[in-house]
């Protein structure tokens, strides 16, 4: 039993799939934020796999893009999410759809 | 015959914009107005001026041609301006009603005068335009540019239902042109000439045509474009609304000369350079052009509000282009620019001459009126020869004639029992006509109308509205009796670029 | 050996990721994303990109993570999803999972077609802290400054967000 | 001055009248009744010079050309058109004077009068045109002035809708004419009279008989035959000199004229349909006549009779020489239109004359139309009485009258033909001298029966002399020394027929039955009498009668019930269906797609994100190949 | 790796390249040390001096148009200039200096911090400038990011109210998504086209030449499908294509309309830069991206207009109006795969939208209330009486959208509709007329609403004016959006210089 590309890739596809199923099932803001943070760690599993594997350099270096934006973006986004809390106090995403139609 | 001193048309299409574009910069309003006579005015003249110029035999050539680049000759587009024996009767037809129209709109007294007038140069310059282009985009072109004017001066300035009036108009309008609009692409793709320009594109066709199958296709839209554009029955039903809301200078122009567009442009575009698509759908068309005369002409007969009626006459009468068209022939399209040429001048008289009723009467309930002839002679004389000019009662209507009777002959020459469906519009077209006037001007004055009388006085037909009047109907007597000034240069135009037309017609009676 | 570690990395991070979903509680939900995190290090680990795998921990278990925890406790909802699932929801979430298995299984198919080198036939470019540095400097770095930016805007963006300015009151 | 500057003069003097009375003085009566008449009188020396002066000449001008239609249209003076310019000249000169007086004080006589100088224009025009178009032109132009006429009293109702009947029957007719011409076109290659007449054996019979057809259509509607008469008694609403000038003496008679000019098409069978609508329209006016007891529609109802009776003689003449063998092209100068002429000419002079009477009589009497209203004004009115009587006996055909000779040649060239026909034109002659004996016996005779009548007085001068000249006329113009040298062809061919097998029967029976018809008219209806015979014995045949054998009740109920109510429909369908169920129906379905859209729009972030998951699913199928 | 590589690699660092975006980086810079440095009082001068910082870069710009760059890579192929990136870089800077200025006009209604949302503004479209011009995933990914994170701070930057943090959560969650989509689909790629044991394979695989050389060699490759796939999933986001266009109402009404105007105008044409790029590079796989793209051009086109007919909200109503616009715009990007015409048709389309869109989100501005997010069709009742310039602005930006001659909508329209005549795409000619017919409908229902005559009932005694007191138009913006309907009228008058686009060959 070998661990080739081949699961490594498989594991990025069910973390992303959990993510995502996440987004949709989830109705806490914060929790689906962090499932999309999941979903953003499935890919540069694949980037990391494939950079291991292909021998270049160029899918490390976008990991390391990667999470400097994805800290960046959490940070805003909390922001969003706190200060959408205090207006509202709710961060329900049910509750939250006074923009609609 | 190219040797004027100054562009005459670019400066045709220019003054109305120029002076548009003064007044929207926020000219005081007396000026506006001094000004907008020269917008109105400048056209007229220079049409009548090269009318007077126009070459009597011109053939296929057009005269006056210039040229102006404006960025998009790579895709072969590029502004051209001249007028040929087809184009120069509609052209000096549009000055002169604009014209009319203009001195109408003037003395109307509208609400923001100013914007009003501006919205009207606008409209005008895209009228000169569009019959003045040989680049078959920038005729398009300008007939959208007139085209949008119309739609917010119903609305703002219209009668009842503007709103819905105004929509209704739009969209209709909106899918005819675009019908056309790409009707005309196609013909610029699959002529494989690379051009817009006509006269590149006939002399391309003439060499290769397209193929059957292709032009079929390129006729269907551009049939059913400009049909719905000129309110070809059943796609007719915005016309009388539309012009049942808009206010008069707009319904003149709009009924009056741009509605002519899709006509023309089947006589000037589709069947030189499409015939065999035009063979295909000419019994349809024809068909439908009947719907026009007879569905539409017994509407007619049923309304009872006085400008819906002239709306829906005006939308039978153009069937009588339509029919004319059908006939693939130098002789019916012959018919159908001197009809266009009459439809013109005499739908907008009659437009005009309602407005000013309506000022007299407060309504436009043929029920409610009556007896409006003691207190206005001169406007029941003027429009009882309006009206028996669109029936086409020789005399006043004396160009509707010569329009009607050449298009009866070309169809009796193309499918000979047509001809009397055709020729029964004549009397239908009598009845509702006749019975407008009575109702309007005859007969002792209805209750209501007494009513409305009363305190006020019903002035006759005054002065600045009479010019106007007076404008359209010297022109179209005048033409009417001496047809020859517009018809033997057309005619040389129709046999110089029809050989493609008459030969497939005559080869499909050979068979 | 080497397979039993991926598997554990593999199945910690799997796991954990599905406790985080089904998890009501917030808290608990931040730590399971935290313990998710930790197996994808552990598989970086695996791959030779050693340092990834600690700027992930840094990054995310550091900064975060950590985040999030104080969100959660500043807001005070620890409390979790008070609304049971309606049958709606449910079954809405039943087929977004199959879609979603669909989609792996074909994703899977389109992973086997590739024919992918061995890893031992490859060299480990990951593993050299200095190829990073060479890259960033050199190759990248027009992404770097721009990097910059976007982490400066980001500072402006959540002071502006949240910050207490004069005149501002409304917010409690 | 050339013939042809001459024609146009002819043509152009009316007009300019008209034209400078529409566009100046419209405010004065004065002028415009100077102006008309001025143009009335310019009229007779330019025709006079035209008839007398020049030789017949013809000349035309190529007008419209479009691809291979040529239109031309010019000028024709021959002898048919002489005689007709003739009488519109002549007798439109006397109605234009009596006129002066009849329309004295009347605050719209300049616009009377100007619309009678259009009249007089479009008849010469039409009397002078050379080709079917112009014809065809100037006809239509006779049709709006005749229309402008009868409504000049446009507050009465009953004006207006009989100038709107007159003008919408008359465009029915035309509309035959129009698609006659049409086919006259493209069958001959030309619609030059001249032409036609070379190029006849172009076109098959078949199509040749329904060209003539189709244009006796046109005859059909402007000289009233049958079925479309009803326009002509109505148009008694106008002034009645008008009814003297357009609808008894010249413009109904646009329609012998018409058929006179184009007679070189007319074949057998076309000519036998000819035949028995000018008989039928003879015996059914003359019937219906007398159920009337408006003087007015009397009169009318008699000039239709009267052209029923031209058309007969012109389809009877053309018949004769047909049936000769006399070829096609000469068959129409030489048999019919001789006839038909000549009655029209001796009856334009004594309708005239009749019709002026009649408004004489109006006139004295404070409007007052209805027979049985007047009575006794051979007294009060001596003139008119003589004149009137003299115009009667013309008309009934006494002897040695003017109307005796035209009658007889009619009946004797229907005797020569088919006594069937004969027989049938007889009794339209016998109704003819019994209503007319009828008009006269209650309205002279006897004493005045309502306060107008009897207050009714002899009017002026300017009424007077035209009456008497016309008398003159309808007493003297049977004879062929009555007429100028340049007149006188075809009365002398018609003179040339009474000359034929029979004569003296025709002769005979045609005096029988006046006397007969005139001595059952004493014996019915007394003087003084203040019923009609007919509506106290028989109410149900005089109330058929005086419905006009119910035709106009039919055509009104065909109107009114029939084709307005299938314009409602029409209108009802488009609104309902058109512009309802389709056009706003499509809108409104777009509508609430618009509305399905954008409801999409739950705000909620779920179901956003399953948009997404939706998309990324399609476009990975698309990407595995699965679409 | 050795020396002499680095001194090369960072040789081809050319700064002198994007010296227009270095510019903007220091006047955001510039604007922040303002803020310290100026005394409180000044601070209104900030804003006009980003403005005229902006209108200088652009100058400049439009000075060295014709930069000795174009068709040069630099930092090591990061960047490829051509000449369309240099009309998208213009293009994205006249966009930010609009958007400042309504920014200018928006803002005083709040009492917001301004100097930051100047900044951003300007860091973004130096973003998006790079973008355009991008030529590695990791530039496109990292220039997309910073142009994302920005519009969240944006759209949530009226943080007093709660819609907009409830539109800056929800394009959030949705931008986040999409960038996650986006990435796996290039990392998909990346280890694709790396993956020595293909033919073709290459060690920069996620530069864009060397990717379209791989995929050129291997055009059936599953893997890299569904890569190209998830990518165009994400830049769909972007440009609001169907499906992915779910989220533009609602963020477009949250958010201020200055950034609505700047997410409806520049973000889209951002997406659509790329998308450009992009289709070139995933050429050899037209059997797929042609369906993807037919699919969603058509379904755009449709839900756009349809969902817009019934619209009251103008800020929804242009949203899903400009969703209509992507689907025009992407029948243009499907045929700029087979007629380079139709590239220059895009441009020309995406100026006459940024005319068209700018002419109305200013007057937009001008009607709006102190809540941004309810701006209904029924507050333009009677503008064409008590405005009349900011109606004839209003219906001259409507209908060069709508594509009325003689507008320069209708040109771009024109221009897109021979380009799809050209390259066959009857189809989709097809919906796009009905899509045009349709938008009449809202369209003119919007100038219905402002110029014609209103019949709305006099207002009873005591009862509060429901439509909301307009901004006076002030002189800077009177004059941006006088220009602004001019050249709308002009362009569609006469192309002139713009018409050279149409023979790019």
């Amino acid at each position: 039993m070998t661990v080739t590309l081949y699961h490594y890739l498989m594991l990025a596809g069910v973390l992303f799939a959990i993510g995502f199923f996440g987004v949709l099932l989830r109705k806490n803001t914060l929790v689906i934020y962090m499932c999309l943070e999941l979903m953003l760690i499935a890919s540069t599993i694949v980037l990391v796999a494939f950079s291991r594997y292909n021998g270049t350099m160029d899918g490390n270096v976008f990991v390391f893009f990667i999470l400097t934006v994805a800290a960046a973006e959490v940070a805003v986004g909390l922001a969003i999410i706190v200060a959408l809390f205090r207006r509202r106090m709710t961060i329900q995403v049910d509750e939250l759809n006074a923009l609609k139609n | 015959m190219n040797n004027l001193p100054v562009d005459l048309l670019l400066l045709s299409i220019a003054t109305p914009l120029a002076v548009a574009l003064a007044i929207a910069l926020g000219l005081p309003k007396r000026h506006a107005i001094k000004l907008a006579y020269v917008g109105f005015g400048v056209p007229a003249v220079i049409a009548c001026y090269l009318w007077s110029q126009f070459p009597a035999n011109p053939g296929a050539e057009y005269a006056f041609m210039t040229s102006y680049a404006t960025g998009l000759e790579g895709l072969g587009i590029k502004l051209t301006l001249g007028l040929n024996g087809i184009s120069m009767p509609l052209f000096m037809m549009a000055g002169i009603v604009g014209l009319a129209a203009g001195l109408y709109a003037i003395q109307s007294g509208a609400e923001r005068l100013k914007i009003y007038l501006m919205l009207l140069l606008v409209m005008h310059a895209g009228l000169m335009g569009m019959f003045a282009s040989i680049d078959i985009f920038f005729f398009y072109f300008f007939h959208e540019l007139a085209l949008i004017p119309t739609f917010i001066m119903v609305g703002i300035w219209g009668g009842r239902d503007r709103g819905y009036a105004a929509m209704k108009m739009t969209i209709y309008l909106t899918v005819g042109a675009m019908l056309s609009l790409i009707g005309l692409i196609a013909i610029y793709m699959k002529s494989g000439a690379e051009s817009f320009d006509m006269i590149t594109l006939r002399n391309e066709l003439l060499m290769n045509p397209m193929r059957d199958s292709t032009q079929t296709t390129i006729f269907g839209l551009l049939m059913f474009g400009f049909g719905i554009l000129v309110s070809l029955w059943p796609f007719h039903t915005w016309a009388p609304l539309g012009y049942g809301a808009a206010p008069s200078s707009v319904s003149m122009l709009h009924a009056g000369v741009l509605k002519k567009f899709g006509l023309y442009g089947l006589v000037q575009i589709a069947l030189p350079l499409v015939p065999a698509g035009a063979m295909e759908w000419a019994p349809m068309l024809a068909w439908l052009a009947l719907g026009n005369i007879i569905i539409i002409g017994l509407i007619t007969l049923a309304q009872r509000d006085l400008k819906q009626m002239v709306g829906y006459a005006s939308v039978m009468h153009v069937g009588y282009g339509f029919l004319g068209v059908a006939c693939l022939s130098v002789l019916g399209a012959g018919g159908a620019v001197l009809f266009m040429v009459a439809h013109g001048l005499s739908v907008s008289l009659l437009f005009l001459l309602t407005t000013s009723i309506h000022h007299r009467t407060g309504t436009f309930d043929m029920d409610q009126m009556g007896g409006l002839a003691q207190k206005a002679p001169v406007l029941a004389a003027f429009f009882l020869t309006a009206v028996l000019a669109s029936i086409g009662l020789p005399g006043p209507g004396l160009l509707n004639f010569w329009g009607e009777l050449t298009i009866f002959m070309a169809v009796y020459d193309h499918a000979q029992w047509m001809v009397v469906p055709a020729v029964l519009g004549v009397v239908i077209s009598a009845i509702y006509g006749l019975r407008a006037v009575g109702r309007v001007f005859y007969g002792p004055a209805t209750e209501a109308f007494q009513c409305h009388q009363q305190g006020r006085v019903i002035e006759d037909l005054r002065w600045n509205e009479r010019i106007p009047a007076i404008i359209l109907l010297v022109t179209l007597i005048g033409l009417g009796i001496w047809p020859k000034a517009i018809s033997t240069s057309l005619n040389s135009a129709l046999e110089a670029i029809y050989p493609a037309v008459e030969a497939l017609t005559v080869h499909v009676a050979g068979q | 050996m080497f397979a039993t570690i991926f598997y554990l990395f593999a199945f910690l991070s799997v796991g954990s990721a599905l406790a985080m979903v089904f998890n009501r509680n917030t808290v608990h939900s931040a730590m399971f994303l935290l313990l998710s995190l930790v197996g994808v290090a552990g598989v970086f680990a695996l791959l030779d990109t050693g340092f990834l795998a600690l700027l992930l921990i840094f990054v995310y278990a550091g900064a975060v993570v950590a985040l999030f925890l104080f969100i959660v406790m500043l807001l005070d909802m620890q409390g979790g999803e008070r609304k049971p699932f309606r049958p709606a929801a449910i079954a809405a979430g039943v087929v977004t999972a199959g879609l979603l298995v669909v989609g792996l299984v074909s994703f899977s198919g389109a992973v086997q077609a590739l024919h992918a080198p061995e890893a031992a036939s490859v060299l480990p470019v990951g593993v050299n802290l200095k190829h990073y540095a060479n890259q960033l400097f050199t190759t990248y770095l027009l992404p770097v400054q721009v990097v910059g930016f976007l982490l400066l805007i980001a500072m402006l963006g959540v002071i502006v967000l949240s910050k207490r300015f004069e005149g501002l009151e409304d917010i409690k | 001055m050339a013939p042809t500057q001459l024609a146009f003069l002819l043509l152009l003097t009316p007009l300019a009248s008209a034209l400078l009375t529409a566009l100046f003085f419209r405010r004065s009566p004065a002028v415009g009744r100077a102006l008309s008449l001025a143009a009335a009188a310019a009229i007779v020396v330019f025709s006079s010079m035209l008839i007398f002066a020049t030789d017949g000449f013809s000349r035309s001008a190529e007008w419209l050309v479009i691809g291979p239609l040529t239109i031309e249209l010019g000028f024709l003076v021959d002898d048919l058109a002489k005689l007709m310019l003739f009488v519109v000249a002549f007798v439109g000169f006397l109605i234009h004077v009596f006129s002066v007086g009849y329309m004295k004080g009347d605050a719209n006589a300049a616009r009377f009068f100007g619309c009678l100088s259009l009249f007089m224009f479009s008849m010469i025009g039409l009397t002078l045109a050379d080709d079917l178009i112009m014809l065809f032109i100037f006809w239509e132009l006779v049709g709006l002035s005749s229309f402008l006429l009868i409504n000049f009293y446009y507050d009465r109702p009953a004006a207006v809708a009989a100038s709107k009947k007159a003008f919408i029957v008359n465009r029915i007719g035309d509309f035959g004419f129009l698609i006659g011409i049409i086919l006259a076109y493209w069958a001959f290659g030309t619609i030059t009279l001249a032409d036609i007449a070379l190029r006849l054996d172009t076109s098959p019979e078949l199509v040749t008989t329904t060209i003539a057809l189709l244009i006796f259509c046109g005859a059909v509607g402007k000289s009233g035959q049958l079925p479309l008469h009803v326009w002509l008694p109505d148009a008694m609403e106008g002034p009645t000199p008008v009814s003297a000038l357009i609808h008894a003496a010249t413009m109904v008679a646009a329609g012998i004229f018409l058929l006179c000019r184009v007679a070189v098409i007319m074949t057998g069978d076309a000519l036998t349909v000819i035949l028995w609508i000018g008989v039928a329209t003879a015996l059914f006016a003359g019937v219906t006549a007398l159920g009337q007891r408006d003087i007015k529609r009397i009169l009318a109802y008699s000039t239709i009779s009267q052209l029923g009776f031209m058309v007969a003689a012109f389809a009877l003449g053309s018949l004769l020489a047909l049936r000769s063998g006399v070829d096609g092209a000469l068959a129409g100068l030489a048999g019919g239109a001789a006839a038909a002429m000549f009655h029209l000419t001796t009856h334009a002079f004594f309708k005239a004359l009749l019709f002026l009477g009649a408004g004489s009589i109006i006139h004295s009497s404070h409007h007052e139309q209805d027979i049985y209203r007047l009575g006794g004004l051979a007294r009060r009115m001596p003139i008119t009485f003589a004149t009137f009587t003299l115009g009667t006996l013309a008309l009934v055909g006494a002897p040695f009258l003017s109307g005796f000779f035209s009658k007889d040649a009619i009946l004797l060239l229907a005797y020569q033909y088919d006594p069937k026909v004969f027989v049938l034109l007889l009794i339209g002659a016998f109704l003819t001298s019994f209503y007319m004996t009828r008009l006269w016996v209650i309205t002279f005779l006897g004493v005045p029966r309502t306060d107008h009548a009897a207050h009714a007085h002899e009017n002026g001068l300017t009424m007077t002399i035209p009456l008497i000249f016309l008398a003159v006329g309808a007493v003297l113009a049977g004879y062929t020394w009555f007429y100028p040298e340049a007149l006188a062809v075809v009365p002398r061919f018609a003179h040339g027929l009474l000359e034929g097998e029979g004569h003296t029967l025709a002769a005979v029976a045609g005096t029988g039955v006046f006397v007969v018809g005139a001595a059952l008219g004493f014996l019915l209806y007394r003087p003084g009498a203040r019923e009609d015979f007919l509506q106290t014995r028989m109410p149900a045949l005089y109330r058929t009668l005086e419905q006009r054998l119910f035709i106009d009740a039919l055509y009104d109920w065909y109107v009114a019930k029939v084709q307005q109510r299938f314009a409602l429909l029409l209108n009802f369908l488009e609104q309902i269906f058109l512009s309802g169920l389709i056009i706003r129906g499509f809108a409104g379905l777009v509508g609430l797609v618009g509305i399905g859209a954008r409801a999409l729009h739950v705000g909620s972030l779920h179901a956003y994100v399953h948009w997404f998951l939706l998309g990324a699913v399609i476009l990975w199928a698309i990407a595995a190949g699965l679409f | 790796m050795n020396t002499e590589m680095l001194q090369a690699a960072a040789a081809s660092n050319q700064w002198l390249a994007i010296f227009p975006e270095l510019m903007l980086g220091c006047l955001a810079l510039f604007l922040l040390v303002l803020e310290m440095v100026l005394p409180k009082k000044q601070h209104e001068l900030i804003p006009t001096i980003a403005i005229i910082g902006q209108g200088a870069v652009l100058v400049g710009l439009l000075i060295n148009y014709r930069t000795a760059f174009i068709g040069e890579e630099t930092f090591n192929g990061m960047l490829l200039h051509t000449s369309g990136g240099q009309f998208l870089r213009c293009f994205f800077l006249l966009a930010s200096i609009l958007v400042s200025i309504l920014g200018m006009v928006a803002l005083a209604k709040q009492r917001m911090p301004r100097i930051e949302f100047f900044h951003i503004v300007i860091v973004v479209s130096a973003a998006m400038m790079l973008l355009a011009q991008s030529n590695h995933f990791v530039m496109l990914f990292v220039a997309l990011e910073t142009i994302t994170i920005g519009f969240y701070i944006l759209v949530s930057y009226t943080r007093t109210n709660p819609l907009s943090l409830e539109a800056g959560l929800k394009y959030l969650i949705m931008g986040a998504l999409s960038s996650a989509i986006l990435l796996f689909g290039i990392a998909l790629l990346y280890g694709v086209a790396g993956n020595p044991a293909l033919a073709g394979a290459t060690a920069e695989a996620m530069n864009f030449g060397a990717l379209q050389v791989f995929l050129q060699a291997n055009p059936d490759n599953l893997l890299a499908a569904i890569g190209i796939v998830l990518v165009l999933a994400g830049v769909a986001f972007k440009i609001g294509a169907v499906p992915f266009q779910i989220w533009i109402p609602d963020v477009y009404q949250g958010a201020p309309t200055p950034v609505t105007s700047f997410l409806a105008v520049a973000s889209k044409a951002a997406g659509f830069a790329i998308l450009l790029i992009l289709v070139r590079v995933f050429g050899p796989y037209h059997s797929v991206i042609v369906p993807v793209l037919t699919a969603m051009a058509i379904a755009t086109i449709l839900f756009g207009n349809l969902a817009a007919i019934t619209q009251h909200n103008v800020k929804r109503l242009i949203g899903l109006s400009g969703v209509a616009h992507a689907g025009y715009l992407l029948i243009g990007v499907i045929a700029a795969m087979t007629q380079p015409l139709a590239v220059g048709a895009i441009f020309f389309y995406l100026l006459a939208y940024l005319l068209g869109s700018f002419a109305v989100f200013g007057v937009m501005t001008h009607v709006a209330g102190p809540d941004d997010a309810d701006q209904d069709l029924d507050h333009y009742a009677d503008l064409g009486k008590t405005h009349p310039f900011l109606a004839m602005v209003l219906a001259v930006g409507l209908g060069s959208l709508a594509g009325i001659p003689p507008l320069a909508g209708f040109m771009g329209k024109l221009l897109i509709f021979i380009a799809a005549f050209k390259a066959g795409l009857y189809l989709l000619l097809v919906v796009a007329i009905i899509g045009v017919v349709i938008s009449i409908y809202y369209y003119f229902g919007w100038i219905k609403a402002a110029c014609f005559p209103s019949l709305r009932a006099p207002l009873t005694e005591g009862e509060a004016d429901p439509t909301p007191a307009r901004t006076p138009v002030g002189l800077a913006a009177g004059i941006t959006l006088a220009t602004l309907a001019l050249a709308s009228v002009l362009l569609g008058l006469y192309q002139g210089p713009f018409g050279e686009w149409l023979s790019l060959h």
